[in-house]
């Protein structure tokens, strides 16, 4: 995936001069997972920009540079470093168009490179993406694998508002992906359903799509056919899609790395109750980190969902 | 660090004049606009046709002053505070009346205006400033930025980070603190440990200058200074402009609670506005039928702009949702419906 | 409730040295909403503190207080501004206590006024509790009343842990209250049934609460019969309180201001679905603020849920 | 501004040395056993033992220096970087390693040493050292608190409010910015366009000093007098430590991308410890076979700590939900008890 990003920026970078890509350590270096790699060299360091270690910084400068008239692409190096900046997001990124009734606008994408499963120190391996799934006025998309993550992010940065982009961490170098060469974009805003499966569907994002789909192979083999949803898009959430799928099948399992309460599970649990209650035929079941800090590489397997934790919730909604 | 001063509290002319008097005149004019703006406001949310009102009486040498160094392509990017700037920058009266009414129409600047609708977050803009000045040189353009902010911004992270980036990309950006004794209750004293505020420019490798906020012709040479060095490509300057809130800090705010009223006192005696006007008079361009003109057309001007906004129709609730987005979300849609089916009710 | 707000805290520092007040103007003019009026002048500059316009200035050195064996009460002058501190209380105010594995302590106590219907200008409507009930190592309680706010206020005082204690603006001068003289506690993390009924619950907290108060009337003179609860507590949310009322009548609305995606009424609803699913005759009917700024004046009303909003949802629960 | 130097880079004095030769060997051993941890962890990390670690080969002497001007009950807040300074002030070099293997239980420092657990985000943590020494102030202790932190803390906001708080409030706190050259690949000059990071303290009233952080001698007697100054209430003090990362970033990085072999080459001539040991010889205070002595007990020392970290029991899994509160509240109660339902099934 880390590739297919590499492309899409290179793609924006030579189809459009307000494109600027800005965060710590993405020239020289080409970024602490090389997702930016060789762009400031192909690019400069004009439009490529090692910036100093400010998050606040960077997303109010690539917000400025927004309303400015260039279409800036910030990265904050990790999720668990994205905090200080969320004032500036949620404050400013989010609002200057309704502030302004349209005169200003902010095209800019936020990168965020967010999750858990690597054994990573503290900090490194947050899932908060409901913090900015309930923030007005940007969109949040994560993409699952490395075409959607080409297609997703080429289309972030055409969109005429303020992106936030989460790429999931463990998936840079998992999938080795045949991504189309050139250039596509795939709407923002619409979940995709990679597995269809009559008993139930799973729901999931980001790295958890790979772990549902490997939860489903499990339950094929006793019999059990689940299907796989992946949201895309945390702000907007697709309703309608989930909404069908859950009638479908009548039974939903959604999986997210992130805290429990008040995150995404619930989002979606709450949106399938109220649209698709009387087709329910078992509680939708939230498999989601828990409400800790995400525990450190010794325990960390105990925090984040994988296939049988999922599996296990989608046998309960059989039994329901 | 020595404060730049032009013209003495008393008037008087102390080296030459950046300006002259016509000038001067418009100007001051100016100065008296936005005062008649400011004493409107107040009395306007006295009786209940504003919502809480932030008075910067006192303050007109300041805004007037960095606004009248700028071109009229220039960004600016002020506070609630800032009326007075914004408007000589080119954002109507009606739209900062608006915005005091609490209707976002307000925000809309016309096209060609550079101005952004008022931030109200302490600190945060300094560094759109920062960005919005960065993208004119990335788009070839000489195009620079000001931005107004008070003292207690600097104690705020993002004046410390924009400050940061400004030198290190030195970009065309020009920073106008107006020191203008307190943030809200806090006295500037208590706010920072240093001197000066302007001692911080060194810190960031920009230059930092002390200017009496209450003399406009000190005003206008120090940020013309400023604004010529940001267009040439040389980078940010840090400008301190020492001025006093006259008023409260806003129509809710009880200033008695933490000032003495000679403090005051003392300051109406610096007012920025009677400094100008013993100027002019004693350069025989002043009279008293002049000011009385002036003072009658800058009346007219903001009751023609109450007028206005008073007069414009209804706000249609489910704005709201168009004004987040290019194209509302579909979550937006269907938040739509629901308020068009039962979100009235309580109206 | 600013008045017994007052009182809590005027007992709290008269009853133990190690609490100290620190916020924006919260010692010489006694605060923008004057809930510390009078405590400076009785408690002194050194624990009564004026800080600097710096949210996170302020979090974190309060932070830094507790860990040192103070018991700090962080005032945040309004919740719009409290952003700039979420970095320290989410990566540290929340985290000392498992990264230290117990061997220090963050007993603060952060208080942030909040909500709107008021009228006021940008950022001083916020509702964006869902964000910190989403945040691991904090507790975050609502008080809806004055009695309530001194008993929890002292409470989250003397917890061992930090506690967000959110207070309604609109609630401050409402409500004239005779609330008990002296000190009391209420427990942190319940919930209150504040109003029984026997068609159905609206699950309300902090200012929504009245307004839950005031649609039931409007149900009951229709010959419906609506029970409130009040949640009190955000992070935990007290879910057998929950549950049970749910189970009870089997109609559940449940009414915040805060932005609808991910927030505290999805989980309430997520919660509800999750356990009580088989005793439900409708779905949760969530009544919440937009996926919008919060709008100014002149259309604020469209954004706050009200009575006849909430009786309305109520009424959709009856027919399901 | 000028660096202070009392070691010069090829070990002679200039001045008088502020330690004695017997405790300048102490902390010539301590430099040794923090350069043998330092070692250890890199070679332990390639063999998979430990996770990600951050080598602080070339800083020894800033954070020896640094630990050794306090007094042992003071406080200590640093980052992931500042082991050396961490262990001289009390905290276990097994704790410290459990950290890296990823076992929380690593965090408990033992009763009475006064060490948070390395702070990880980047200028956040300087302001907690305000509030410890705040803390101590107003419960009538004399304690006081020293932070350390890098270059590239100096451009968080954080930084920036912890200064200003500590200058304000007149905080016993001492600010150690360890200047190593770099904030992973950019260079400090790219950082600021000050000229000194030090230049930065008068913007908050306090004094800034820029010593040679490879100087054992310098950065004791300039920390020493900066903890003096705090524990009297004279307020805080910023000291710049100019000193270069030998190693890479972390064991992920790869610092050849930013920087050329010359430079460290350069540096490595500089070396902290080198230069005491030059210093120790030519006062006849040192010998091969002494060095190869407490070499040796070091190399001991730190095999020790490792097995005694690898040989702990295995970390409870539902432990993370007792780490929490006091005690776990409901929410967590219901998670611990589906973890053990199906939780561990992934493990
Ligand atoms: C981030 C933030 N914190 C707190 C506030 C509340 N507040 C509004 S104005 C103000 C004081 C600002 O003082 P100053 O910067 O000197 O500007 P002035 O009001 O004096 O013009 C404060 C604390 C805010 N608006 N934003
Ligand atoms: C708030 C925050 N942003 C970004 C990071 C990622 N990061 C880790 S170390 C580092 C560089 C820090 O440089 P410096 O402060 O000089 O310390 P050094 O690593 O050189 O010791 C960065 C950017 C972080 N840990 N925290
Ligand atoms: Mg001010
Ligand atoms: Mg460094």
């Amino acid at each position: 995936m880390a590739q297919a990003i590499n492309e899409a920026l290179d793609i924006a970078l030579a189809s459009d001069e307000r494109v600027v890509v800005i965060g710590e350590d993405v020239g020289t270096t080409g970024g602490v997972f090389r997702v930016t790699d060789g762009l400031q060299q192909r690019y400069g360091a004009e439009r490529v920009v090692d910036a100093p270690v400010a998050e606040s910084g960077i997303v109010g400068a690539a917000f400025g540079m927004a309303v400015g008239g260039l279409r800036p692409i910030a990265e904050i190096q990790f999720l668990g470093f994205a905090y200080p900046a969320y004032d500036q997001i949620v404050s400013h990124v989010g609002r200057i168009r309704n502030r302004s009734n349209h005169r200003f606008t902010a095209p800019l994408v936020i990168r965020i490179p967010f999750g858990g499963g690597v054994g990573a120190a503290e900090h490194h391996s947050e899932s908060s993406e409901a913090i900015f799934a309930h923030t007005p006025g940007v969109k949040v998309v994560v993409p699952a694998t490395p075409y959607a993550a080409k297609g997703m992010l080429l289309a972030a940065v055409d969109d005429p508002d303020p992106v936030v982009f989460l790429e999931p961490i463990r998936m840079y170098r998992a999938l080795k992906q045949e991504v189309p060469e050139g250039r596509y974009t795939l709407p923002l805003g619409k979940a995709e359903v990679v597995r269809e499966g009559s008993d139930l569907v799973i729901v999931a994002y980001g790295a958890m799509v790979r772990e549902a789909q490997r939860a489903a192979d499990v339950l094929a083999t006793e019999g059990i056919s689940a299907g796989v949803l992946d949201l895309r898009s945390l702000s907007p959430v697709d309703e309608d899609a989930v909404v069908a799928a859950a009638r479908r099948s009548g039974r939903v399992v959604v999986v997210t790395e992130s805290h429990r309460t008040a995150g995404m599970a619930s989002e979606v649990a709450a949106v399938v109750q109220e649209r698709a209650l009387y087709s329910l035929l078992a509680p939708v079941e939230r498999v989601t980190g828990w409400d800790t800090v995400v525990p450190l590489k010794r325990t960390e397997r105990f925090y984040v969902p994988g296939p049988e934790r999922i599996a296990h919730a989608a046998r309960r909604t059989m039994e329901g | 660090m020595e404060m730049i001063r032009l013209l003495d509290v008393d008037g008087t002319l102390m080296g030459d004049a950046p300006i002259d008097p016509e000038e001067t005149r418009r100007l001051f004019v100016a100065m008296l606009t936005g005062r008649a703006y400011d004493a409107k406001c107040t009395a306007m949310q006295k009786q209940g046709r504003l919502a809480t009102y932030a008075p910067f009486e006192g303050q007109e040498a300041a805004q007037i002053g960095s606004a009248a160094a700028l071109r009229p392509d220039d960004w600016l990017v002020a506070t609630y505070r800032d009326a007075a700037a914004m408007w000589f920058q080119g954002y109507p009266w009606v739209n900062l009346l608006l915005g005091r009414m609490g209707d976002e129409r307000g925000g809309f600047a016309p096209e060609g205006v550079n101005v952004l609708p008022s931030s109200i977050t302490v600190g945060a803009h300094l560094i759109h400033a920062v960005g919005l000045g960065w993208s004119e040189r990335l788009q070839g353009s000489d195009r620079i930025a000001l931005t107004l902010f008070g003292d207690g911004a600097t104690s705020e992270g993002d004046f410390h980070e924009a400050m940061n980036f400004a030198g290190v990309f030195a970009t065309p950006t020009v920073f106008v603190c107006q020191n203008n004794g307190f943030a809200i209750s806090m006295p500037v004293e208590r706010q920072t440990a240093a001197e000066h505020l302007a001692d911080k420019a060194v810190g960031y490798g920009m230059p930092g200058t002390l200017v009496d906020g209450n003399d406009l012709f000190a005003m206008i040479a120090v940020v013309g200074d400023a604004v010529a060095r940001a267009r040439n490509g040389e980078g940010p300057t840090f400008i301190e402009a020492v001025t006093y809130r006259l008023g409260p800090h806003t129509t809710t705010d009880d200033a008695g609670r933490y000032r003495n009223d000679e403090v005051v006192a003392e300051w109406r005696r610096r007012d920025p506005v009677d400094r100008v006007r013993t100027y002019l008079r004693a350069a025989d361009a002043w009279d008293e039928s002049w000011e009385s003109e002036i003072a009658a057309a800058a009346a007219a001007e903001i009751e023609a702009a109450v007028a206005e906004a008073e007069a414009l129709e209804p706000l249609e609730p489910s704005a709201m949702f168009d004004r987040m987005f290019a194209q509302p979300t579909s979550a937006l849609d269907r938040q739509r419906s629901a308020l068009r089916r039962d979100g009235a009710l309580d109206a």
